[in-house]
Protein backbone atom coordinates (compact mmCIF):
# COMPACT_ATOMS: atom_id res chain seq x y z
CA UNK A 1 0.00 0.00 0.00
CA UNK A 2 1.21 3.61 -0.56
CA UNK A 3 1.67 5.82 2.62
CA UNK A 4 2.26 9.53 3.19
CA UNK A 5 4.12 10.39 5.82
CA UNK A 6 4.35 13.47 7.60
CA UNK A 7 8.28 14.85 8.82
CA UNK A 8 8.53 17.31 11.51
CA UNK A 9 11.44 18.77 13.43
CA UNK A 10 14.68 17.15 12.81
CA UNK A 11 13.61 14.11 10.82
CA UNK A 12 12.35 16.85 7.66
CA UNK A 13 16.15 17.38 7.77
CA UNK A 14 17.29 14.00 7.98
CA UNK A 15 14.33 12.95 4.55
CA UNK A 16 14.99 16.27 3.17
CA UNK A 17 10.64 17.04 3.00
CA UNK A 18 7.87 17.08 4.78
CA UNK A 19 5.87 15.00 2.94
CA UNK A 20 7.72 11.63 2.51
CA UNK A 21 5.81 8.85 0.35
CA UNK A 22 6.33 5.44 0.62
CA UNK A 23 5.09 1.85 0.05
CA UNK A 24 5.00 -0.95 2.26
CA UNK A 25 3.02 -4.26 1.49
CA UNK A 26 -0.77 -4.33 3.32
CA UNK A 27 -0.86 -5.60 7.03
CA UNK A 28 2.38 -3.15 7.81
CA UNK A 29 2.55 -2.53 11.24
CA UNK A 30 4.00 0.76 12.98
CA UNK A 31 7.79 -1.16 13.57
CA UNK A 32 7.61 -2.15 10.46
CA UNK A 33 7.61 1.68 9.09
CA UNK A 34 10.20 2.33 11.20
CA UNK A 35 12.49 -0.24 10.21
CA UNK A 36 11.90 0.91 6.82
CA UNK A 37 12.78 4.37 7.40
CA UNK A 38 15.82 3.08 9.55
CA UNK A 39 17.27 1.37 6.33
CA UNK A 40 16.79 4.08 3.86
CA UNK A 41 18.14 7.17 6.35
CA UNK A 42 20.44 5.68 8.18
CA UNK A 43 20.81 8.61 10.44
CA UNK A 44 18.01 7.94 12.25
CA UNK A 45 19.63 6.04 14.36
CA UNK A 46 20.93 8.99 15.83
CA UNK A 47 17.89 10.22 17.20
CA UNK A 48 17.44 10.13 21.22
CA UNK A 49 13.27 8.42 20.37
CA UNK A 50 11.29 7.88 17.23
CA UNK A 51 7.85 7.98 17.83
CA UNK A 52 5.07 7.56 15.54
CA UNK A 53 1.17 9.35 15.19
CA UNK A 54 -1.64 7.54 13.89
CA UNK A 55 -4.72 9.84 13.41
CA UNK A 56 -3.00 13.03 16.11
CA UNK A 57 -2.75 9.79 18.21
CA UNK A 58 0.54 8.17 19.88
CA UNK A 59 1.09 5.11 18.35
CA UNK A 60 2.24 1.63 19.55
CA UNK A 61 4.79 -0.41 17.49
CA UNK A 62 1.88 -3.21 17.39
CA UNK A 63 -0.41 -1.38 15.89
CA UNK A 64 -1.36 -1.84 11.66
CA UNK A 65 -1.26 1.06 9.66
CA UNK A 66 -3.84 1.43 6.77
CA UNK A 67 -3.40 3.55 3.55
CA UNK A 68 -5.77 6.98 4.87
CA UNK A 69 -3.98 7.16 7.83
CA UNK A 70 -2.48 10.56 8.93
CA UNK A 71 1.34 8.94 9.79
CA UNK A 72 3.18 11.74 11.67
CA UNK A 73 7.00 11.52 12.90
CA UNK A 74 7.59 12.79 15.73
CA UNK A 75 11.70 12.66 16.70
CA UNK A 76 12.13 13.76 20.61
CA UNK A 77 9.91 16.90 21.53
CA UNK A 78 11.28 20.40 23.07
CA UNK A 79 8.00 22.52 23.38
CA UNK A 80 8.01 24.66 26.39
CA UNK B 1 -15.71 20.63 31.90
CA UNK B 2 -14.73 22.92 28.57
CA UNK B 3 -14.53 26.29 30.49
CA UNK B 4 -12.51 25.41 33.10
CA UNK B 5 -9.59 24.65 30.17
CA UNK B 6 -8.11 27.38 27.69
CA UNK B 7 -5.80 25.96 25.38
CA UNK B 8 -4.10 27.88 22.82
CA UNK B 9 -1.43 27.60 20.21
CA UNK B 10 -0.40 30.97 18.68
CA UNK B 11 1.53 32.84 16.22
CA UNK B 12 1.70 35.96 18.35
CA UNK B 13 3.51 36.83 21.28
CA UNK B 14 1.81 35.16 24.34
CA UNK B 15 0.07 37.60 27.59
CA UNK B 16 0.65 36.00 30.92
CA UNK B 17 -2.27 38.13 31.74
CA UNK B 18 -4.84 37.04 29.56
CA UNK B 19 -3.67 33.16 31.21
CA UNK B 20 -4.17 35.31 35.01
CA UNK B 21 -6.87 36.37 33.98
CA UNK B 22 -8.98 32.86 32.55
CA UNK B 23 -8.18 31.54 35.86
CA UNK B 24 -9.36 33.48 38.17
CA UNK B 25 -12.01 33.13 40.15
CA UNK B 26 -14.04 34.20 43.34
CA UNK B 27 -13.54 30.89 45.24
CA UNK B 28 -9.78 30.36 44.27
CA UNK B 29 -6.96 30.14 47.12
CA UNK B 30 -4.30 30.45 44.98
CA UNK B 31 -2.55 30.70 41.47
CA UNK B 32 0.77 29.41 40.02
CA UNK B 33 1.98 30.47 37.09
CA UNK B 34 5.19 29.26 35.03
CA UNK B 35 6.57 31.58 32.08
CA UNK B 36 8.94 30.03 29.95
CA UNK B 37 11.66 32.41 28.45
CA UNK B 38 13.98 31.81 25.70
CA UNK B 39 17.59 31.83 27.37
CA UNK B 40 20.34 33.56 25.86
CA UNK B 41 22.57 30.31 25.73
CA UNK B 42 22.88 26.94 25.84
CA UNK B 43 26.56 25.09 27.19
CA UNK B 44 28.10 28.30 27.06
CA UNK B 45 26.94 29.21 23.57
CA UNK B 46 25.20 32.64 22.45
CA UNK B 47 21.80 31.51 21.25
CA UNK B 48 20.35 33.89 18.64
CA UNK B 49 17.08 32.99 18.32
CA UNK B 50 14.79 29.51 19.08
CA UNK B 51 12.52 28.19 16.11
CA UNK B 52 9.45 26.22 17.31
CA UNK B 53 7.12 24.12 15.03
CA UNK B 54 4.32 21.99 15.91
CA UNK B 55 1.99 19.37 14.63
CA UNK B 56 -0.30 21.53 15.54
CA UNK B 57 -3.63 19.75 16.01
CA UNK B 58 -2.00 16.61 17.92
CA UNK B 59 -0.26 19.51 19.99
CA UNK B 60 -3.50 20.80 20.89
CA UNK B 61 -4.81 17.82 21.76
CA UNK B 62 -1.94 16.35 23.70
CA UNK B 63 -1.99 20.04 25.64
CA UNK B 64 -5.79 19.57 26.52
CA UNK B 65 -5.02 15.77 28.12
CA UNK B 66 -2.74 16.98 30.13
CA UNK B 67 -5.06 19.72 31.12
CA UNK B 68 -7.87 17.46 31.75
CA UNK B 69 -5.60 14.78 33.68
CA UNK B 70 -4.78 17.95 36.13
CA UNK B 71 -7.77 19.05 36.84
CA UNK B 72 -8.92 15.88 37.82
CA UNK B 73 -5.95 15.01 39.75
CA UNK B 74 -5.71 18.33 41.70
CA UNK B 75 -9.01 19.45 41.54
CA UNK B 76 -8.04 22.85 39.73
CA UNK B 77 -10.82 25.58 39.38
CA UNK B 78 -9.23 26.39 36.08
CA UNK B 79 -5.97 25.58 34.03
CA UNK B 80 -4.52 28.29 31.12
CA UNK B 81 -2.15 26.60 28.90
CA UNK B 82 -1.00 28.98 25.78
CA UNK B 83 2.14 27.73 23.87
CA UNK B 84 4.03 30.10 21.13
CA UNK B 85 4.85 28.79 17.49
CA UNK B 86 7.25 30.45 15.20
CA UNK B 87 10.48 32.46 15.89
CA UNK B 88 11.23 33.59 19.28
CA UNK B 89 13.68 36.06 20.54
CA UNK B 90 16.15 36.11 23.18
CA UNK B 91 13.70 36.91 26.11
CA UNK B 92 10.63 36.02 24.70
CA UNK B 93 7.89 33.17 26.12
CA UNK B 94 7.57 30.30 24.36
CA UNK B 95 4.86 28.92 27.21
CA UNK B 96 2.62 29.92 30.09
CA UNK B 97 0.95 27.94 32.06
CA UNK B 98 -1.54 29.59 35.03
CA UNK B 99 -3.49 26.51 37.09
CA UNK B 100 -6.04 28.47 40.07
CA UNK B 101 -7.14 25.91 43.14
CA UNK B 102 -8.72 26.10 46.40
CA UNK B 103 -5.41 24.99 47.98
CA UNK B 104 -2.11 26.56 46.86
CA UNK B 105 -0.15 23.51 46.91
CA UNK B 106 -2.39 21.80 44.43
CA UNK B 107 -1.50 24.70 42.62
CA UNK B 108 2.01 24.23 42.62
CA UNK B 109 2.11 20.80 41.99
CA UNK B 110 -0.32 20.16 39.13
CA UNK B 111 1.52 23.63 37.57
CA UNK B 112 4.82 21.55 37.94
CA UNK B 113 3.41 18.34 36.54
CA UNK B 114 2.10 20.37 33.87
CA UNK B 115 5.04 21.90 31.88
CA UNK B 116 7.13 18.73 33.02
CA UNK B 117 4.37 16.48 30.68
CA UNK B 118 4.35 18.93 28.03
CA UNK B 119 8.12 18.70 27.85
CA UNK B 120 7.65 14.94 27.35
CA UNK B 121 4.44 14.58 25.10
CA UNK B 122 3.37 17.68 23.11
CA UNK B 123 4.89 17.51 19.93
CA UNK B 124 6.91 21.04 19.13
CA UNK B 125 9.56 20.96 18.89
CA UNK B 126 12.30 24.27 18.85
CA UNK B 127 15.23 24.56 16.50
CA UNK B 128 18.32 27.28 18.39
CA UNK B 129 19.98 29.32 16.11
CA UNK B 130 23.46 30.11 16.99
CA UNK B 131 26.09 32.34 14.99
CA UNK B 132 27.79 29.50 13.38
CA UNK B 133 24.90 27.12 13.08
CA UNK B 134 21.47 25.87 14.35
CA UNK B 135 20.83 22.27 15.92
CA UNK B 136 17.52 20.82 16.85
CA UNK B 137 17.20 20.60 20.91
CA UNK B 138 17.13 17.39 22.80
CA UNK B 139 16.85 15.56 19.47
CA UNK B 140 19.98 13.55 19.23
CA UNK B 141 22.30 12.31 22.57
CA UNK C 1 22.23 42.01 45.71
CA UNK C 2 19.79 44.41 46.06
CA UNK C 3 19.43 44.64 41.95
CA UNK C 4 18.06 40.88 42.20
CA UNK C 5 15.29 41.53 44.96
CA UNK C 6 12.30 43.93 44.74
CA UNK C 7 10.03 44.26 48.19
CA UNK C 8 7.02 46.17 48.18
CA UNK C 9 4.77 46.94 50.50
CA UNK C 10 1.31 48.90 48.41
CA UNK C 11 -1.85 50.52 49.78
CA UNK C 12 -2.94 49.92 45.81
CA UNK C 13 -3.45 47.47 43.71
CA UNK C 14 -0.77 45.17 42.62
CA UNK C 15 0.52 44.23 39.33
CA UNK C 16 1.23 40.96 38.33
CA UNK C 17 2.82 42.11 34.87
CA UNK C 18 5.13 44.62 37.14
CA UNK C 19 6.59 41.66 39.19
CA UNK C 20 7.16 39.13 36.13
CA UNK C 21 9.00 42.51 34.43
CA UNK C 22 11.07 42.39 37.24
CA UNK C 23 12.06 38.64 37.32
CA UNK C 24 12.75 38.65 33.80
CA UNK C 25 16.17 38.37 32.55
CA UNK C 26 18.02 37.16 29.48
CA UNK C 27 19.29 34.07 31.21
CA UNK C 28 16.07 32.83 33.03
CA UNK C 29 15.05 28.91 32.17
CA UNK C 30 11.98 29.25 33.50
CA UNK C 31 9.77 32.08 36.04
CA UNK C 32 7.29 30.87 38.87
CA UNK C 33 4.59 33.31 40.25
CA UNK C 34 2.18 33.01 42.90
CA UNK C 35 -1.03 35.11 42.94
CA UNK C 36 -2.65 35.36 46.44
CA UNK C 37 -6.92 36.38 45.73
CA UNK C 38 -8.89 36.82 47.99
CA UNK C 39 -11.50 34.32 48.30
CA UNK C 40 -15.39 34.49 48.53
CA UNK C 41 -16.21 32.18 51.58
CA UNK C 42 -14.68 31.07 54.12
CA UNK C 43 -15.67 27.44 55.65
CA UNK C 44 -18.93 28.01 53.93
CA UNK C 45 -19.35 31.32 55.38
CA UNK C 46 -19.88 34.57 52.48
CA UNK C 47 -17.06 36.74 52.93
CA UNK C 48 -17.56 40.90 51.88
CA UNK C 49 -14.16 41.84 51.71
CA UNK C 50 -10.91 41.73 53.44
CA UNK C 51 -9.06 44.23 55.70
CA UNK C 52 -5.09 43.78 55.78
CA UNK C 53 -2.65 45.40 58.22
CA UNK C 54 1.02 45.48 58.01
CA UNK C 55 3.71 46.66 60.77
CA UNK C 56 5.28 48.30 57.75
CA UNK C 57 8.97 48.30 58.40
CA UNK C 58 9.02 45.45 59.91
CA UNK C 59 6.67 43.49 57.04
CA UNK C 60 9.11 44.91 54.79
CA UNK C 61 12.34 43.59 56.15
CA UNK C 62 10.95 40.08 57.46
CA UNK C 63 9.75 39.77 53.41
CA UNK C 64 13.37 40.83 52.34
CA UNK C 65 14.80 38.32 54.82
CA UNK C 66 12.47 36.14 52.76
CA UNK C 67 13.73 36.84 49.40
CA UNK C 68 17.35 36.79 50.16
CA UNK C 69 17.48 33.40 51.95
CA UNK C 70 15.61 32.16 48.95
CA UNK C 71 18.24 33.34 46.49
CA UNK C 72 20.62 31.85 47.92
CA UNK C 73 19.07 28.94 48.73
CA UNK C 74 17.63 28.64 45.40
CA UNK C 75 20.27 30.36 43.31
CA UNK C 76 17.62 32.86 42.27
CA UNK C 77 18.03 34.80 39.31
CA UNK C 78 15.90 37.56 40.50
CA UNK C 79 12.70 37.50 43.38
CA UNK C 80 9.69 39.85 42.86
CA UNK C 81 7.33 39.65 46.37
CA UNK C 82 4.34 42.83 46.43
CA UNK C 83 1.81 42.74 49.49
CA UNK C 84 -0.87 44.81 49.57
CA UNK C 85 -2.22 46.25 52.68
CA UNK C 86 -5.81 48.08 53.35
CA UNK C 87 -9.33 47.06 51.74
CA UNK C 88 -9.55 44.37 49.40
CA UNK C 89 -12.52 43.55 47.46
CA UNK C 90 -13.21 39.41 46.76
CA UNK C 91 -11.50 38.47 43.78
CA UNK C 92 -8.53 41.20 44.28
CA UNK C 93 -4.84 40.67 44.86
CA UNK C 94 -3.25 40.68 48.34
CA UNK C 95 0.43 38.87 47.29
CA UNK C 96 2.35 38.18 44.12
CA UNK C 97 5.63 36.44 44.28
CA UNK C 98 7.75 35.94 41.26
CA UNK C 99 11.23 34.49 41.01
CA UNK C 100 13.18 33.27 37.92
CA UNK C 101 15.27 30.76 38.12
CA UNK C 102 18.31 28.72 35.43
CA UNK C 103 15.71 25.90 36.54
CA UNK C 104 12.56 25.93 36.54
CA UNK C 105 12.57 23.01 39.38
CA UNK C 106 14.68 25.29 41.72
CA UNK C 107 11.66 27.87 40.63
CA UNK C 108 8.98 26.39 41.90
CA UNK C 109 10.75 24.71 45.30
CA UNK C 110 11.52 28.70 45.81
CA UNK C 111 8.24 30.37 45.42
CA UNK C 112 6.23 27.57 47.52
CA UNK C 113 9.00 28.24 50.45
CA UNK C 114 8.63 32.17 49.91
CA UNK C 115 4.99 31.88 50.37
CA UNK C 116 4.68 29.49 53.39
CA UNK C 117 7.04 31.62 55.09
CA UNK C 118 5.64 34.94 53.95
CA UNK C 119 2.70 33.17 55.77
CA UNK C 120 4.35 32.62 59.13
CA UNK C 121 6.64 35.50 60.09
CA UNK C 122 5.74 38.92 57.98
CA UNK C 123 3.87 41.15 60.32
CA UNK C 124 0.23 41.41 58.11
CA UNK C 125 -2.73 40.29 59.48
CA UNK C 126 -6.17 40.25 57.41
CA UNK C 127 -9.57 40.30 58.56
CA UNK C 128 -12.75 39.05 57.49
CA UNK C 129 -15.74 40.96 57.17
CA UNK C 130 -18.91 39.34 56.86
CA UNK C 131 -21.93 40.75 56.76
CA UNK C 132 -22.98 39.58 60.51
CA UNK C 133 -19.80 40.26 62.19
CA UNK C 134 -15.94 40.52 61.39
CA UNK C 135 -12.63 38.14 62.75
CA UNK C 136 -8.88 38.12 62.52
CA UNK C 137 -8.18 35.54 60.62
CA UNK C 138 -6.17 32.54 62.58
CA UNK C 139 -5.78 34.89 65.87
CA UNK C 140 -7.74 31.98 67.61
CA UNK C 141 -7.89 28.34 67.42
CA UNK D 1 10.50 52.10 83.55
CA UNK D 2 7.85 53.72 81.24
CA UNK D 3 7.09 51.22 78.18
CA UNK D 4 5.07 52.27 74.88
CA UNK D 5 3.78 48.91 73.12
CA UNK D 6 2.20 49.18 69.69
CA UNK D 7 -1.12 46.60 68.94
CA UNK D 8 -1.70 45.44 65.65
CA UNK D 9 -4.84 43.30 64.94
CA UNK D 10 -6.79 41.50 67.57
CA UNK D 11 -3.91 42.64 70.39
CA UNK D 12 -5.58 46.40 69.67
CA UNK D 13 -8.96 44.94 70.12
CA UNK D 14 -8.47 43.24 72.97
CA UNK D 15 -6.53 46.21 74.58
CA UNK D 16 -8.86 49.35 72.94
CA UNK D 17 -6.06 51.10 71.78
CA UNK D 18 -3.22 51.21 69.33
CA UNK D 19 -0.21 52.55 71.38
CA UNK D 20 -0.44 50.97 75.16
CA UNK D 21 1.79 52.39 77.66
CA UNK D 22 2.77 50.38 81.02
CA UNK D 23 5.23 50.37 83.92
CA UNK D 24 7.55 47.63 84.44
CA UNK D 25 10.84 47.31 86.90
CA UNK D 26 13.62 48.15 85.52
CA UNK D 27 15.47 44.77 83.78
CA UNK D 28 12.04 43.28 82.80
CA UNK D 29 12.33 41.21 80.28
CA UNK D 30 9.83 40.28 77.20
CA UNK D 31 8.45 37.16 79.26
CA UNK D 32 7.94 39.98 82.21
CA UNK D 33 5.84 42.16 79.25
CA UNK D 34 3.57 39.13 78.45
CA UNK D 35 2.74 37.93 81.81
CA UNK D 36 1.92 41.31 82.49
CA UNK D 37 -0.71 41.85 79.70
CA UNK D 38 -1.61 38.33 79.92
CA UNK D 39 -2.79 38.98 83.57
CA UNK D 40 -4.35 42.48 82.91
CA UNK D 41 -6.17 41.32 79.63
CA UNK D 42 -7.28 37.67 80.10
CA UNK D 43 -8.31 37.56 76.35
CA UNK D 44 -4.66 37.26 75.38
CA UNK D 45 -5.14 33.62 76.74
CA UNK D 46 -6.89 33.25 73.65
CA UNK D 47 -4.56 33.74 70.83
CA UNK D 48 -2.70 31.18 69.25
CA UNK D 49 0.47 32.95 69.88
CA UNK D 50 1.68 35.86 70.92
CA UNK D 51 5.32 37.34 69.68
CA UNK D 52 6.89 40.22 70.56
CA UNK D 53 9.54 42.45 68.45
CA UNK D 54 12.14 44.94 69.44
CA UNK D 55 12.89 47.37 67.04
CA UNK D 56 11.38 45.55 64.55
CA UNK D 57 12.93 41.79 64.99
CA UNK D 58 11.48 39.24 66.35
CA UNK D 59 12.66 39.00 70.20
CA UNK D 60 13.06 35.90 72.69
CA UNK D 61 11.44 35.72 75.83
CA UNK D 62 14.84 36.44 77.95
CA UNK D 63 15.51 39.24 75.92
CA UNK D 64 16.11 42.27 78.01
CA UNK D 65 13.42 45.66 77.91
CA UNK D 66 14.41 49.26 77.75
CA UNK D 67 12.67 52.32 77.77
CA UNK D 68 13.19 53.61 73.97
CA UNK D 69 12.76 50.20 72.34
CA UNK D 70 9.99 50.41 69.69
CA UNK D 71 7.77 47.43 71.29
CA UNK D 72 5.42 46.08 69.42
CA UNK D 73 2.25 43.29 69.77
CA UNK D 74 2.50 40.17 66.92
CA UNK D 75 -0.74 38.66 67.17
CA UNK D 76 -0.39 35.38 64.67
CA UNK D 77 0.22 36.90 61.66
CA UNK D 78 -2.00 35.99 58.43
CA UNK D 79 -0.63 37.75 54.93
CA UNK D 80 -0.89 36.57 51.50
Amino acid sequence: MNLKVLCFGITRDIIGQFEYRLSLPTEATVADLKNQLSMQFPKFATLKSLRIALNEEYAEDTMTLKENDEIVLIPPVSGG
Amino acid sequence: MPSMIDIQLLHTPLSEQACLDFVKTDDTGGIVVFVGTVRNQTKGKAVVRLDFEAYEPMAISEMRKIAVQAVEQFSLKKISVHHRVGTLAIGEVPVVIAVSSAHRKAAFDACELVIDTLKETVPIWKKEIFEDGEVWVSATP
